[in-house]
């Protein structure tokens, strides 16, 4: 007599095996790999930092001073660079609370409303270095109002609204 | 019939095994299928970014009384931490707020807010024990205060950039005196200082909450100095201090509680309460420090506040006497006494040359989340000095008479430790048995002329062998006068090692050469 | 031996449950994989930072902010930089009747319209 | 097993060969019964998941298209899976394009030149559907259904405070003809500052006419129908705009215009911005 026994185990375990190998086959090639959320939630905290440090700039340490960013914006000629908005920037975002600091760089300008015909101008204001092709970047925007002659060539200078904009990203 | 058993068994380990391979197969495929799930760390983000925004915008809640100012046996009345001055002025901290968040205990719920429970309730908020840690770099001070545990690799994180506000302060010296004409020609043995807070004005003249001097919510620091100064040989005795409140046309005196006594000569310790009942002698100033809380019970936001201090010479001699000489201090009447045209009180306002005004300090606050268990226990240092006790450096080496504790600038609290004049160093033996991962951390800057230079080190041998941490030298930045951080983790040698030391030296050094020390603390975590 | 044996169909049984419980898994790994993403992004997406500093610049300093030369500044460099529409006016103080000065700002980038009625403090 | 086997009772009649068959033509039945229903049912399932997540993928891509755009960043990529189908880029170029739009005033003169925004689409081979991003908007169509849906709309917006019409115009540029199955990483980059065009002002009475002429009839990428639910959901805003539509229906292929009249007690506003984005890679 054959006996039969010992080949059922063996189909079985076959069976059991392919039955779950096909399923994680099956599962595996379904599901997504998906990373896109990541690089929103560096955005949204680069972007929070920029904010401050702007917001930060753009306050004055007591009462009856100017602002050290209306100050830079003031003083700076346009089309010339300064370098006081570069470190105070630098300053201010690439600083941590333990060991070590950041690496943020950065392109900062000023944008400006021609009064005579409401077109904007932008010039650069200070940049630690050119953006290069596929770095991932953030803009952070701030409000000033400052009294200059813009463009150069107004006759006089007046209060003014400018736009700083500062174009940041991580090493 | 023949015995199958054999036959089953060998049969079974065959099937079982292509099962068991086929399983272990399809586990393995499991973390594969995972990469794509990172959703806790954009949670951790998520809870991250929501307390940095409550912390740096908010005021916290209650708001008025405002959080800060409950006690310890109160604080179950705190329901949000929040360290915006106003919610008017996102990213202005109040540097009272930040005191208080920063009064962490570990244990003891009568000293300050509990890790992590106290936090979890009112600044991460969730029903899930999120472990964290907050930071505040205080970028103008060079100081870091941090509650939380240490860092573990994964973690949600951001950073916010902050101005933190500072207290105005008034220092009366001798040349503001005789400015003032506040040092009278009337040969007396009592004379009456007085000093005009006038709240209404004060809130009225700046409404900006981040620039405005607001005695109920911030510290007010008054210094009357130089009274050694004024006649020479005279003992001099602060007699009483007593408070008048002028609301609504109306004079109130108000008791002063012991809490709120005045310091005497740069005391850390309020005077006891004894005072005013045995008076108190003075050598040279007095320090008027009120709590906000104080100022608030008042009821004070409509009203001005008079301080008049009573100061007793003798010999009777020409002091400082700003105040209608009244013949009865103890039954003073407030409209004869301060409206008077013999009384010019000290005004507490605007004005720069009266008072330094509040100034706004940068400052960097990292909020960190994450959960599970991390590698160390709450953040223990193994060993810190402030250098605040009196003889100082007491419980280091010193090597020879020529380390002190240093009152001057720069120090942090009351004191730091100089070491001067000649080639020294102060040297501490620090067992690091059963901790790694070891880091040290100290305040260190110099004053110093020619070849001379000061030096951090550590030692894993007791002292035979020295490892350079930081070297000043004379010209360098930090050798200005003043304090600067430095921080340094350690490699394995400091580990769980009983002869572990550090030391601080002062090379080549002649007299006037300085190098000051403060701070010292050594972490680590514990195996 | 006349019957078959079934002692091993427990095998096949195990085989089915694990496959089951792994597809089930699966299912619930492909819902929650966008779950993340929607509020970073609409954190980035609101424009609070924006607003706070649109109406910071236009009241802090009121007097600065009041004249015709910044408002059309602020309402053109707006729509050209920041695609948003913005209008504000203004009203002195106007002592001693009137200490207070106020401010009604409209702005709107297509997703989000706000307007504040402002009065200093 | 001497003593179990005395204990069966009688197991004569049970021949082993054709048990052995029974289980085994079960255990086929069965497989095939999987084979023929179940697996289907997987597939389909596992079809339209690769829908949703494309749906997801391409807002995903709108969100970059809207930083590049609104925030003025240079450049943003993006990895994803492109499960059952491609992912295609069609230059604004494109010799049939999806859709043309004119904005012109009163007298039919147009404000800016004739706008194909070109596009980003993605092809479902067996779920017959198309997903595309174009001119800022998600939209989606379905081959056998004659309607189409927009998953994500566009920044087009009228500011009633204001009395301002804003157009967005996204166009979609790539140097190549590009295609992707699989994970890809689509790259992408502002291309110059944005042209702006802010008309003269268009006072009560006067309107602006946009004009939105889809693919040819029968063509597949006919999205007018999205579009147009759109449009008038955004410009009809009675009292201060009265819409009128002409041409069209939507969906059959042929122009249609819709008419914006100014009602507003003060003058209307129009604005008219164009982006450039540029697919780098895929």
């Amino acid at each position: 007599m054959v006996n039969t026994d010992g080949q059922l185990y063996t189909i079985e375990g076959f069976a059991a095996g392919l039955i779950m190998i096909m399923t994680a086959y099956l599962v595996v090639s379904a599901t997504s790999v998906y990373t896109a959320g990541d690089t929103h939630i560096s955005d949204m905290q680069l972007e929070q930092l920029g904010s401050d440090a702007l917001k930060i700039m753009a306050t004055p340490a007591s009462t009856g001073e100017i602002s050290p960013l209306q100050k830079i914006i003031e003083v700076t000629p346009v089309g010339t660079d300064n370098a006081t908005f570069g470190k105070m920037f630098g300053n201010l975002t690439n600083s941590k609370t333990g060991f070590g600091t950041d690496h943020i760089q950065f392109i900062a300008s000023v944008s400006y409303r021609n009064k005579t015909d409401d077109s904007v101008s932008i010039y650069r204001l200070n940049s630690t270095r050119n953006l290069a092709g596929g770095e991932h970047a953030v803009r952070t925007t701030k409000w000033v109002i400052v009294n200059k002659k813009l463009p150069p060539s107004a006759p006089f200078a007046e209060d003014r609204a400018v736009l700083v904009e500062v174009l940041m990203w991580r090493d | 019939m023949t015995d199958d058993r054999g036959n089953l068994s060998v049969d079974f380990l065959a099937g079982f095994t292509i099962f068991l391979l086929a399983f272990i197969w399809v586990i393995a495929m499991i973390p594969g299928l995972l990469i794509g799930l990172q959703a806790y760390t954009i949670d951790y983000d998520a809870v991250a970014y929501r307390t940095g925004v409550i912390l740096a915008e908010d005021p916290g809640w209650p708001v008025a009384p405002a959080w800060e100012s409950f006690g310890d046996p109160q604080k179950y009345n705190v329901t949000r931490f929040g360290l915006a001055i106003s919610k008017d002025t996102p990213n202005i901290l109040s540097q009272d707020k930040v005191n208080r968040f920063f009064n962490v205990s570990t244990t003891n719920p009568s000293v300050g807010f509990i890790y992590p429970d106290d936090y979890q309730k009112r600044a991460i908020f969730g029903d899930f024990p999120y472990r964290f840690r907050i930071s505040l770099r205080d970028l103008d001070n060079y100081r870091t205060r941090t509650v939380g545990e240490q860092l573990p690799d994964d973690y949600g994180y951001i950073r916010r950039v902050v101005k933190i506000k500072g207290t105005s302060n008034a220092t009366i010296n001798k040349s503001y005196m005789t400015s003032h004409s506040y040092i009278k020609t009337d040969n007396a043995t009592t004379h009456v200082f007085s000093i005009l807070i006038n709240n209404t004005k004060l809130l009225s003249e700046i409404r900006d909450p981040a620039y405005q001097i607001d005695p109920s919510r911030e510290q007010l620091l008054i210094t009357v100095a130089d009274l050694s100064s004024i006649c020479p040989g005279t003992a001099i005795t602060l007699n009483n201090v007593k408070i008048y409140k002028l609301d609504s046309g109306i004079y109130s005196n108000v008791p002063l509680p012991a809490s709120n006594n005045p310091f005497v000569d740069g005391s850390s310790t309020r005077l006891p309460s004894s005072w005013p009942g045995i008076p108190a002698p003075v050598n040279n100033n007095v320090t008027i420090k009120f709590n906000p809380q104080y100022i608030d019970s008042m009821k004070a936001q409509n009203s001005q506040i008079f301080i008049a201090m009573r100061f007793d010479v003798s010999p009777a001699c020409t002091f400082l006497n700003n105040t209608q000489a009244v013949p009865d201090y103890n039954n003073l009447v407030g409209k004869d006494t301060f409206e008077n045209l013999n009384t010019t009180p000290f005004d507490y306002n605007y004005h720069p040359d009266n008072v330094t005004q509040p100034k706004l300090r940068d400052a960097v606050l990292a909020v960190a989340v994450w959960s599970g268990e991390t590698v160390a226990a709450p953040m223990t240092a193994l060993f810190s000095d402030d250098f605040e006790s009196a003889t100082t450096p007491d419980d280091w080496t010193p090597q020879s008479g020529w380390s002190d504790p240093w009152y001057g600038t720069p120090h942090y609290g009351n004191s730091s430790v100089v070491l001067r004049d000649q080639p020294t160093y102060i040297t501490k033996t620090i067992p690091t048995a059963g901790y790694a991962d070891i880091s040290v951390s100290f305040e260190m800057g110099t004053q110093l002329s020619g070849a001379v230079f000061a030096t951090a080190e550590w030692s894993s041998d007791g002292g035979t062998t020295w490892n350079l941490l930081k070297q000043i030298n004379n010209g360098d930045p930090e050798d200005n006068n003043a304090l600067y951080p430095f921080a340094y983790q350690l490699p394995a040698g400091a580990d769980n090692n009983p002869a572990f030391t550090l030391r601080f030296s002062l090379v080549n050094a002649n007299a006037g050469d300085r190098a000051f020390i403060d701070n010292v603390i050594v972490g680590g975590n514990p195996y | 031996m006349a019957r078959l044996n079934d002692d091993a169909q427990w095998i096949i049984l195990m085989g089915f449950l694990i496959s089951f419980s792994f597809f089930f898994l699966a299912l619930i790994i492909n819902q929650s994989t966008v779950v993340g993403q929607t509020t970073a992004e609409s954190v980035i997406e609101f424009p609070k930072n924006d607003i706070r500093d649109l109406v910071g610049v236009i009241t802090t300093n009121t007097s600065r902010s009041n004249t015709t030369v910044v408002n059309s500044d602020i309402t053109v460099i707006s729509l050209h930089r920041k695609n948003a529409v913005v209008r504000y006016s203004l009203i002195q103080p106007n002592p001693p009747v009137d200490l207070h000065s106020y401010a009604s700002i409209h702005y709107n980038n297509g997703v989000t319209t706000y307007y504040e009625n402002w009065t200093s403090l | 097993m001497a003593a179990l086997v005395t204990m069966r009772i009688n197991d004569k009649g049970v021949s082993e060969a054709i048990g052995f068959m029974l289980i085994f033509g079960m255990v086929i039945v069965g497989i095939g019964l999987v084979t023929l229903y179940g697996y289907p049912l997987l597939l389909q399932q596992q079809v339209s998941a690769d829908e949703k997540i494309m749906e997801k993928n391409m807002i995903v891509l709108q969100n970059d298209i809207k930083s590049l755009a609104y925030k003025a960043v240079p450049f943003k990529e993006t990895s994803l899976k492109i499960g059952g189908g491609s992912l295609t880029v069609y230059d604004s170029s494109y010799s049939t394009p999806s859709s043309t739009i004119e904005i012109n005033d009163n007298g039919n003169n147009p404000y800016i030149p004739p706008f194909t925004p070109g596009e980003l689409r993605y092809e479902s081979m067996s779920a017959q559907t198309d997903i595309a991003l174009q001119n800022g908007a998600v939209v989606l169509r379905r081959h056998v259904e004659p309607g189409s849906v927009m998953l994500a709309e566009p920044r087009w917006f009228f500011d009633s405070a204001t009395n301002t019409v804003v157009f967005n115009l996204i166009k979609i540029t790539s140097d190549t003809i590009m295609s992707k199955e699989g994970i890809g990483t689509v790259q992408m980059r502002l291309v110059g500052e944005p042209s702006y065009s802010a008309a003269p002002p268009i006072p009560n009475g006067q309107a602006i006419k946009l004009v939105y002429t889809p693919t040819p009839s029968g063509g597949r990428q006919d999205y007018s129908v999205a579009w147009d639910n759109y449009i008038i959901k955004t410009f009809d805003n009675p009292p201060y705009i009265s819409m009128t539509k002409s041409g069209g229906p939507p969906g059959s292929g042929t122009p249609v215009t819709y008419t914006l009249t100014n009602n507003g007690s003060s003058d209307m506003t129009l604005v008219i911005k164009i982006f450039e984005v540029n697919i780098k890679s895929l």
